[in-house]
């Protein structure tokens, strides 16, 4: 299953389940050339999956794509899979992502069983969930729940890029709305960690509208002056960047992700421009002042128990 | 974006011949001061019959492509025929005048409302200007200053939208596109008075959605809207944009498909052959729906309104529960 | 009073009294050339007084000073100062202002007795001011007051640059807020013709405070949901643009009017940048999105009309 | 803007000299073995004395230097003193983030506060990089942010003012520098939690005023705050800038001055020598300031502290009714 045309395609439809074609994702650039850093497998299960194994040239050893370093794959687990050399954030899964986040135990997953249907009967579409869900694991495409980051509650969304390119549709957009619900009813801060190709074409309109679903849920969490952090990831572009991930109190980013609204390889072809390096990369939307800050994914944990308490209500004196 | 005047729609070859073959029996029966008027009123009404047949089966590709004729009707246009005392007001305050999108205030059967909406151009030089209707993230943040103050002076805001797409440019990223547009949904999804909206012509993702969150979504017949271009979506599914015409039946993405899917509310009919064939009855048949939604609307209370508003956001999609 | 001297020195003091060097004005452009049409002279007397009659080559005739037209008086009068062949506007006394725009003898100044003091003894303000009040025949560099528009009854304010280069110090700030007050207390929509170089040097920070407080008068008008007009004319810059000025609902410029922060001399000494021809200009702030229209002066009255029609109270339905 | 390093205060003269002999006998008497410490004693006794009596005597113009000295410490330093775990914002979400405008969050004395401030470079580098802590609009814009998203939070705001005047360029003025600056008043005047405002160096006329607007104003002992720099003023008024010394003391612009117009609530007094000799006890004097000032706001409502902002604001003003 992890054959290298397989990880092409996969690659490949990074691109194409980015939702349309004024949002394509140019993904290509760095990704496709490493086979041995797979992500979708789930993570709470703590051995690689023996299929997995089968694929790595020696089972035991990745290749940074950045830097080229050859790295003992325990030693890029430890480092949650960021690269010890060249510090180059490698993707993760959801469940990777919330294993190393959360205080030990303390996720407890929300709306498990909110799933795709095929309104729109769309081709293939049946079969891409079918095989998204064995390479993740997960149902659909963002993780649900509460959970605790150094011992504060709060509601986490956390994204899968391996989830038809992370799109958004009206699953993804359903259980974080209900996420969004829920702490406003309960008020506990937000957190969501994005990660996407934009909206989910073969939902049609009815992935759009869960750009509106979002925000709106989010205009009632804002109400009641609770806090939301939204955290973005390599990649998150179209139509989640442009509805709920852009819209956080504070914004952070991952070191390198790409980030924006349109795909590179859409803004050349309609206006010929040349790109500079770098751009819509994390570090180019600090500049531009989109984003609050740059995090390694090392230190997330941390900032976020700072930020989180730091909005914590007992807090307040006016 | 072509140039109208070498526009044509390849399903209208039929009924174009017909027409042509009416003038050539005109011209030589006023040549030859021959009456052939029975000739040509048979022609005619033959004409009328191939147009209501291709007009009523017209596939949704065949929709796209009249909802994109470079002479169907523009904003301003519109503007003219449905309000009264149009004044526009310009600018973000922030960074630009974006001439993508127009802002402005007018009464709509002597109710003051507050009107935005993409406007394409009429021509190569006003498209050219007007960057073929495609926002900046400026135009954007024009439409949220003047929804704001439609709030504060508690006035309607009546939104049109045209729009292939929010312009995908390194100065619209290096600018916050992606947030331009979040903002502009965020803030029309709370906004404390009655949106309508009115997609005229093609309902571009999120550039179209940007605009289009309101208490009443109106569509005319053959306007689209869609998550992503039948191109786009064609290239990505059989790697191929020819396959466009596929890809439009697939996303279901017409008028009538989006009032199935609870996306829209109203249908808006259009005269016989499109709208650009009939400016002004297009104008009357848009003026009427939106004085029907009004009196829907200005029924409700402001929390009454808002409380639908997310509710229809917020119920749209199609999930299960496994 | 009105020798060649004494203009000079008149168009080189807009520079001076316009505030400081960070907002110093470069009001040389095109200004200095003519000398018949001083707007200095209270409008309300209607005849030219004695004195400015003497300087003028005719008497009867102007010249226009951008295409160079010969204008017969009374037709430049006639036409609210704007010249007939090509359209410039010429500044016009705060009087002049009033006669052109409200309805006939619909006036009513407000406090007229606010005047300035010199809280620094400052060297020669009170000279200034002096000279400034025989010159325009005003108290103070803004006149206040209600007046009806169409009929429609409204809070207008019009600055005169002829006073102290329409300067704002204590008594400019405190009649603005006064009405900006009166316009809360009996809900009546306002309007303001700005012109100035600034804030009022020789008021040192008392002048720089009046930026807070006419800004904080302008929140309490908003929270009344009453429209407040603002109108720029040639030229608002420095303190007056960075304060009540720039925040109206709606912002209108005559054409061509000098319109900005800092002063293009500052401009160029600080940054060396050469500026494009027509920089700071009404048709610039127009494409840069500051200001919402450009009116001609003489279609100011019928659009304001508009405008103040469209927000009464009982036009709105929600 | 000079560099620190050759950077001199005129009137230091016989106290740099004064210094320079202790340092020459100290060394001397080192090399030789000799017990001088008498003599020591002796000249440092002087020089304090000197330096309290040029301290005590100084000039508008004197402060304003010392205000202007490129090692006056800056906001980035002071918040180490004052606050606790400063986490930095960034950005305006519109165009750029402005790093001549520091923002961010931080506990002071474990109340969660929002700081702002404008951010001089500590050399010729920084300086370059944070344009001599002048803003561009995206600065001010940035500055709204913060100030909106602190009223969200409920959490008071603590604004720190040193800046020479918003940046005077081209794309300043394009991107609508006056509207910015307005527009942060008028934000800052309607905020509804507590605004203290610290004045630590220059006061530069609208673009100090910009985040300026505050319940309580502190001001440093050698900071300064005017409509005009007195160069400016000096060049308009005589003609020559280098009267600026004359000018200084007419626009009343010190401290002191400000005290007696009600412009400012207190003068924090400054370390003998001015705050670059003692960051450390500059830093302390503030902290006691700002715990006093919040000791007054946080006993009075939402209401009173908007009615005694409004106030202050409304009544600085000196004019007469004739
Ligand atoms: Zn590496
Ligand atoms: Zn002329």
């Amino acid at each position: 299953m992890l054959d290298y045309d397989e990880v092409t395609f996969d690659l490949e439809y990074s691109i194409k389940e980015g939702g349309d074609d004024w949002l394509l994702k140019d993904l290509f650039r760095s990704k496709p050339k490493y086979v041995t850093i797979r992500h979708h497998q789930d993570a709470t299960k703590m051995e690689q999956p023996e299929k997995t194994k089968k694929e790595l040239p020696d089972g035991l050893w990745a290749k940074c794509d950045e830097c080229n370093q050859i790295i003992y794959h325990k030693d890029l687990e430890k480092n949650l899979k960021v690269c010890p050399k060249c510090g180059f954030h490698f993707r993760i899964s959801a469940w990777e992502r919330i294993k190393f986040l959360v205080d030990t135990d303390s996720f407890k997953e929300l709306f498990p069983n909110v799933c795709s249907s095929d309104p729109l009967n769309f081709p293939e579409y049946k079969e891409k969930i079918a095989k998204s869900r064995e390479t993740t694991g997960l149902k659909e495409g963002v993780l649900t729940g509460t959970a605790k980051i150094e011992g504060i509650y709060l509601a986490l969304g956390v994204m899968d890029f391996g989830f038809i390119g992370g799109s958004m549709g009206s699953a993804v957009g359903e259980k974080l709305v209900r996420l969004f619900e829920y702490a406003t009813e309960h008020e506990i801060p937000v957190v969501t960690f994005a990660t996407a190709g934009g909206a989910r074409m073969q939902e049609g309109i009815l992935s759009l509208m869960q750009m509106a679903a979002t925000c709106q849920a989010l205009n009632r969490l804002a109400e009641k002056s609770i806090i939301y952090i939204s955290i973005l990831t390599d990649p998150t572009t179209g139509g989640v960047f442009a509805s709920f991930a852009s819209q956080g109190d504070i914004i952070i980013a991952e070191p390198g992700a790409l980030i924006g609204f349109a795909g590179a390889r859409v803004i050349q072809q309609t206006t010929r421009q040349t790109l500079p390096p770098g751009f819509q990369r994390s570090e180019f939307l600090l500049e531009r002042g989109i984003i609050d800050m740059i995090v390694n994914r090392k230190e997330i944990r941390s900032t976020l128990a700072r930020l989180l308490r730091f909005h914590q209500r007992r807090n307040r004196v006016v | 974006m072509g140039n109208g005047s070498n526009y044509n729609l390849d399903f209208e070859k039929p009924l174009q011949e017909l027409e042509k073959r009416i003038e050539e029996i005109k011209t030589f029966a006023e040549e030859k001061r021959i009456d052939m008027s029975e000739e040509i009123t048979r022609i005619e009404a033959k004409a009328v019959t191939l147009k209501k047949e291709i007009y009523n089966n017209l596939t949704p590709w065949q929709k796209i492509q009249i909802a994109r004729h470079p002479k169907r009707p523009t904003l301003l246009e519109y503007i003219d025929l449905i309000f009264d005392g149009f004044i526009e007001l310009h600018g973000d305050r922030l960074f630009k005048d974006d001439p993508a999108l127009v802002g402005g205030l007018a009464y709509f059967n002597e109710i003051p409302v507050t009107i935005l909406g993409h406007q394409k151009g009429r021509d190569t030089k006003e498209n050219i200007y007007r960057n073929f209707g495609m926002p900046h993230p400026e135009g954007y943040r024009k439409a949220i200053r003047l929804m704001k103050q439609a709030e504060k002076f508690k006035r309607p805001v009546i939104s049109f939208v045209d729009v292939a797409g929010a312009y995908p440019g390194k100065e619209a990223e290096e600018r916050g596109q992606g947030e331009a547009v979040a903002r502009s949904i965020m803030e029309m999804a709370k906004l404390r008075v009655p949106i309508i909206v009115v997609i005229t012509g093609e309902g571009g993702s999120g550039g179209a959605l940007a605009i289009g969150v309101g208490d009443r979504v109106l569509m005319l017949e053959y306007a689209y809207y869609s998550v992503i271009s039948p191109e786009g979506c064609a290239s990505i599914l059989w790697k191929n944009a020819s396959d466009a015409s596929k890809a439009a039946e697939t996303l279901r993405l017409t008028a009538r498909d989006l009032l199935d899917f609870g996306v829209i509310e109203e249908v808006i009919p259009e005269p016989l052959g499109g709208a650009h064939r009939d400016l002004e009855a297009t104008a009357k048949a848009i003026k009427e729906a939106i004085q029907n939604s009004f009196a829907k609307l200005l029924k409700l209370n402001t929390e009454e309104l808002l409380r639908m508003r997310y509710k229809k956001f917020r119920e749209v999609g199609r999930y299960i529960e496994e």
